[in-house]
């Protein structure tokens, strides 16, 4: 389907076909979304980086595409994404209570975010970012907390406002919806004001620091595959508009000369950083694997505002692939807790052990995943991370250094205790016998994300020249590349000899590991404390209060953000309670009296 | 004064007493003790104010106001009426 | 004239709003108001010439003929039907609230 | 003391009211409109429209703003219709409806005559529909009467309950009729409730008097319904 259009009324066409289906067998409906996401995939990807996507042929009316490297960007890695997460639909779709419906969502944000990237309209835009917004919204109750979606509704609401007002506006001074043409018209404030609202709805998408506490919510509590797809796919929603906003509008604001850089990108780069430590910071406590993992995720989000508004060439394509990188990692990684959770039922550390034994594919792609997102060599998560670096350290921010460096390193305490906890340690008893490797079709797409980890690690010049010609189209210098390695101020990176040197250790270690000698199996009930027997073993898993010392260091601020929004409520609350108390009253003619007073005072104006 | 009274023209009659009627109507609907009559002067105030559409040429609104304003709204008030009444007898 | 008759019946139903204390009558008022405002609008589009009629004419006379303004009307048109939207919903509440209070006086519902 | 307030309050109001209107230059005099400058005067001309054929125009203006040039925005009154119908059933519906007991019983004069009077209402009602294009009236009036006769026939026929249900389903599947001809019109025109051929204005009137007329019926029965004990 070499037609976008078309592509996408296929899509939302099919979404109601799998709908029907589903009514009648659900498994089937889910299997069709499987189908459906990998044409999308395929013709994304055939046609979009052969550049022979027709969009100019006009099905609708007033709705209009355009086919830009930025737009088969994203495009090709966010239907990818959905393509791979689709394989786990049929086997959690009998847990929903709507399970026609589960696929119907599924294929209209597929369509929704699909359309948002490739148009050059704000209008169709703004209508598909609320397809997303509507579609998501109903998939994350299917899940443990239904009132999870009422806090992602309120965050998407904001965002939604914030977009709508900087079209409009962008619209009254340009007198245009085309993005491109319009966003570089605009000027003076106004620019100011688009660049702001845009931003918050970027931040609002992305689950950046003031407006990120929707996030860690919706992906601990929506089911396992939504969860997948909003960390790999919708969130990166986000990062598209913060290209849109941060990139493709022309900066505005003071100009700081010593740090040659605007003032306003320095603001959201320090609001990155926030986000980057408030995320490791959570994560490092948490017990449940889904929710250190969406505390992980929000924390990337930040390197991608950082990096973004880092403006240079290194900082830009280090966000672009750490938008590939992490989207691969994270849907990994969630995919691999995923499993885990469909086979035990729970994703709570305390309560699991070992399974390394019972699924050692699971095993490796979580650690080759949680190794990318930490952003340990070889694989992709490294590459990117490198590249931030860079671009920080040639700009001189030592702050937002600082915090990109603390969350690297705090990623390495937090992505190795699920690892520890879930996989390795010895096995619990209630789980010895039952247990068995998640099924082959679920398989398939960690194992091709595994290699993709591995690719984007080793070899990432393909990639990074997709985005070098893509930097063309933003006009900003391009990166400086070779077949083999990177070239950066301060030192030239060469990926594959990393790999090799990598390998070469991992090959030493096992040769050490064969030829030691065994160390004994030990039962988990094995454990005597003062001659006496221990039952209650669950206190004794080494991963219950892993961090308590670094906890307590910051345990009395965590809740600061909780706190502030729940005094934000009750200030909302204190104000409806006061104009219903002064005016709507259990007295009518009070609140006639109040309306007539309005249109006297209106009314004033008019006599003088 | 005089002058003023010979420019005008018949409609012109017609016209002040339809405004002179309607805001007596309009008085009458909201001073009546009880609740039935003062839904028949609205009534007869929609009626009345049909004739002031007629005046100011706009047939369309006229039939709509007709059919909807004094028609309709008064059922719907005398149904309320009604129910109440039915009420007060089932209770006494 | 009509016009500030018009303006009367709104000021008319302003004060019986402001006043009353039954739902029914405080319904009524809304009602007065509303015709008011309907005839304020209409007068807005009048034309008081002998040869300006209503706007019902084919597309050929048009250009010789003067009508009154039609838009108006319109709008006048689609609030007669809001109107009794909003009567509907405000009598079915005082339908509800003689069914829990007995009465329709506000004073005599006491606070809740 | 509260009653002179009120009043002294609302005839201020009134008073500014006529003092800001008559020293205004973006309002004219009474009788005095100069909308052939505005923008009635494209509704009057048709320009508006585009190059729409004679034909197409209706002779009265005002069903031509209605369901041709703010079409949209009948769409949108027509929903708020519909939303009051809905409201009023879900303040007052009831499980196991029963009609109301209305203690008079219809005679042998009331229910023959209001039986003609049916006829002739029904009949008046669908005529100002389809002669809306050329006569005064149109589909909001015309639906209104047409509810107005069902409801004559209601007060008459203690039995008639259960054919009024079928007049609100009639009513949910015009108004999805309404936005399926403004979709249709997208599709062939790329406007929406484009008016390329007669036969689409006289649709959506239709349409339009059978909403009405079902949102109508829908509050008068719920109104005339109570509880079955």
């Amino acid at each position: 389907m070499a037609s976008l259009e078309l592509l996408l009324i296929f899509t939302l066409i099919s979404g109601v076909i799998a709908y029907l289906v589903g009514k009648v067998h659900p498994k089937t409906g889910s299997i069709l979304t499987i189908i459906v996401s990998g044409i999308v995939f395929a013709s994304l990807a055939y046609f979009g980086l052969n550049e022979q996507l027709l969009t100019k042929v006009s099905y609708l009316p007033y709705i209009s595409f355009i086919q830009t490297p930025l737009a088969i960007f994203f495009g090709v890695l966010v239907s990818f994404v959905f393509f791979m997460v689709s394989f786990f639909n049929p086997y959690f779709i009998d847990k929903y209570t709507y399970k026609a419906v589960y696929s119907l969502l599924y294929l209209l944000s597929l369509a929704g975010i699909i359309g948002i990237f490739f148009t050059d309209n704000f209008m169709t835009l703004f209508f598909f970012f609320e397809l997303v917004v509507w579609s998501s919204l109903f998939l994350i109750p299917l899940g443990r907390d239904e009132e999870v979606s009422v806090w992602y509704f309120g965050f998407s609401v904001f965002g939604s406002f914030a977009l709508l007002s900087a079209i409009l506006l962008m619209q009254s001074v340009t007198g245009t919806f085309d993005i491109t043409t319009g966003l570089q018209a605009v000027s003076g404030f106004n620019r100011l004001s688009v660049f702001i609202l845009l931003l918050i709805a970027a931040f609002a998408k992305l689950g950046a620091f003031p407006l990120h506490y929707w996030l860690p919510k919706v992906l601990t509590d929506s089911p396992d595959p939504v969860t997948s797809i909003f960390s790999g796919g919708l969130e990166k929603l986000g990062a598209f508009i913060a290209v849109l906003g941060l990139v493709k509008l022309v900066p505005t604001g003071f100009f700081i000369d010593v740090m040659d850089m605007y003032l306003t990108h320095y603001i959201l780069a320090i609001l990155g950083s926030l986000t980057i430590i408030g995320g490791t910071v959570m994560a490092i406590r948490q017990d449940d694997a889904k929710k250190l993992l969406a505390y992980s995720s929000m924390s990337n989000g930040g390197y991608i505002i950082v990096a973004l508004s880092l403006g240079s060439s290194a900082g830009i394509s280090g966000g672009l692939y750490h938008i590939i990188a992490h989207a691969i990692a994270s849907t990994a990684a969630f995919l691999a807790i995923g499993a885990v959770a469909r086979q035990t039922n729970t994703t709570k550390m305390s309560e699991l052990g070992g399974m390394l034994h019972k699924m050692p594919i699971t095993y490796m792609v979580y650690l080759i995943a949680i190794i990318s997102m930490a952003g340990i060599p070889p694989m992709g998560g490294f590459i990117s991370k490198w590249l931030i670096f860079q671009g920080v350290i040639n700009k001189g921010l030592i702050l937002v250094a600082a915090a990109t460096f603390f969350g690297s390193i705090g990623s390495f305490l937090y992505v190795f205790r699920p690892l520890a906890a879930l996989f390795l340690g010895q096995e619990l008893p209630q789980f010895k016998e039952t247990i068995k490797e998640a099924p082959i079709v679920m398989l398939i797409p960690m194992v091709i994300l595994s290699l993709l980890n591995i690719v984007t690690g080793v070899y990432p010049t393909n990639i990074l020249a997709y985005i070098n010609t893509l930097l063309v189209d933003l006009n900003i210098v391009q990166l400086d590349i070779t077949r083999w390695t990177i070239v950066g101020t301060n030192g030239t990176l060469n990926p594959a000899l990393i790999a090799v040197m990598f390998a070469l250790g991992v090959f030493i270690a096992f040769i050490i590991f064969i030829s030691l000698k065994k160390s004994r199996k030990v039962e988990l009930m094995d454990t005597y404390t003062a001659a006496n027997f221990i039952y209650t073993e669950e206190l004794l898993h080494y991963s219950v209060d892993f961090y308590a010392p670094i906890e307590r260091l910051y345990e009395p601020y965590i809740h600061f953000m909780k706190k502030f929004y729940q005094a934000l409520a009750n200030k909302v609350r204190e104000v409806g309670a006061l104009v219903k108390y002064y005016i709507f009253t259990s007295k009518p003619e009070v609140a006639t009296f109040f309306i007539m007073l309005v249109i006297a005072i209106l009314l004033w104006g008019d006599l003088v | 004064m005089s002058e003023f009274l010979a420019s005008l023209e018949f409609i012109n009659y017609i016209e002040m007493v339809v405004s002179v009627l309607l805001v007596v109507l309009a008085i009458f609907t909201l001073t009546m003790k009880s609740l039935i009559k003062s839904v028949l002067f609205l009534s007869s105030l929609s009626m009345l104010s049909v004739v002031s559409f007629v005046l100011l040429k706009a047939p369309d609104v006229a039939i709509t106001e007709a059919v909807i304003g004094s028609g309709l709204v008064t059922t719907l008030f005398v149904f309320t009426l009604l129910y109440v009444h039915q009420k007060e007898r089932d209770v006494s | 004239m009509l016009l500030y008759a018009s303006v009367l019946l709104i000021v008319i139903g302003l004060y019986g709003l402001l006043t009353n204390r039954n739902v029914i009558k405080i319904i009524l008022s809304l009602n007065v108001l509303e015709i008011g405002l309907n005839i304020f609008i209409i007068t807005v589009g009048f034309l008081d010439l002998e040869e300006a009629i209503a706007p019902i004419i084919t597309l050929q006379q048009r250009a010789s003929v003067i009508v009154v303004d039609p838009l108006p009307q319109a709008l006048v048109l689609t609030a007669i039907v809001i109107g009794v939207g909003t009567t509907a919903i405000g009598l079915s509440l005082a339908k509800k609230m003689y069914d829990k209070y007995h009465t329709f006086n506000l004073d005599e519902m006491g606070e809740e | 003391m509260k009653k002179i307030l009120a009043f002294i309050f609302a005839i201020t109001l009134g008073v500014m009211i006529i003092l800001s209107l008559s020293n205004n230059e973006l309002f004219t005099d009474f009788g005095d409109t100069n909308h052939y400058d505005g923008i009635s005067s494209g509704y009057i001309t048709s320009e508006v429209g585009g190059d729409e054929e004679p034909a197409l125009v209706p002779v009265n203006i005002v069903t031509g703003i209605l369901v041709d040039y703010r079409g949209f925005d009948t769409l949108g009154e027509v929903t708020v219709l519909f939303v009051s119908s809905i409201g009023v059933a879900l303040l007052l519906g009831v499980a196991s409806p029963k009609r109301i007991n209305l203690n008079f019983k219809p005679n042998f004069m009331l229910s023959v005559g209001s039986r003609a009077l049916f006829g002739v209402m029904f009949l008046t009602g669908i005529y100002i529909v389809l002669h809306a294009k050329t006569s005064p009236g149109g589909s909001f009036p015309g639906g209104a009467m047409i509810a107005s006769s069902i409801l004559i026939l209601y007060l008459s026929n203690d039995t008639f309950r259960t054919d009024v249900s079928k007049f609100k389903l009639g009513k949910s599947l015009a108004a999805s009729g309404f936005v399926l001809v403004g979709l249709i019109g997208l599709l062939f025109t790329g406007e929406f409730l484009a008016n390329f051929h007669p036969f689409i204005m006289d649709t959506i009137l239709v349409l339009i008097a059978i909403d009405v007329a079902g949102g109508i019926v829908g509050i008068i029965d719920n109104f005339l319904t109570e509880e079955r004990v």
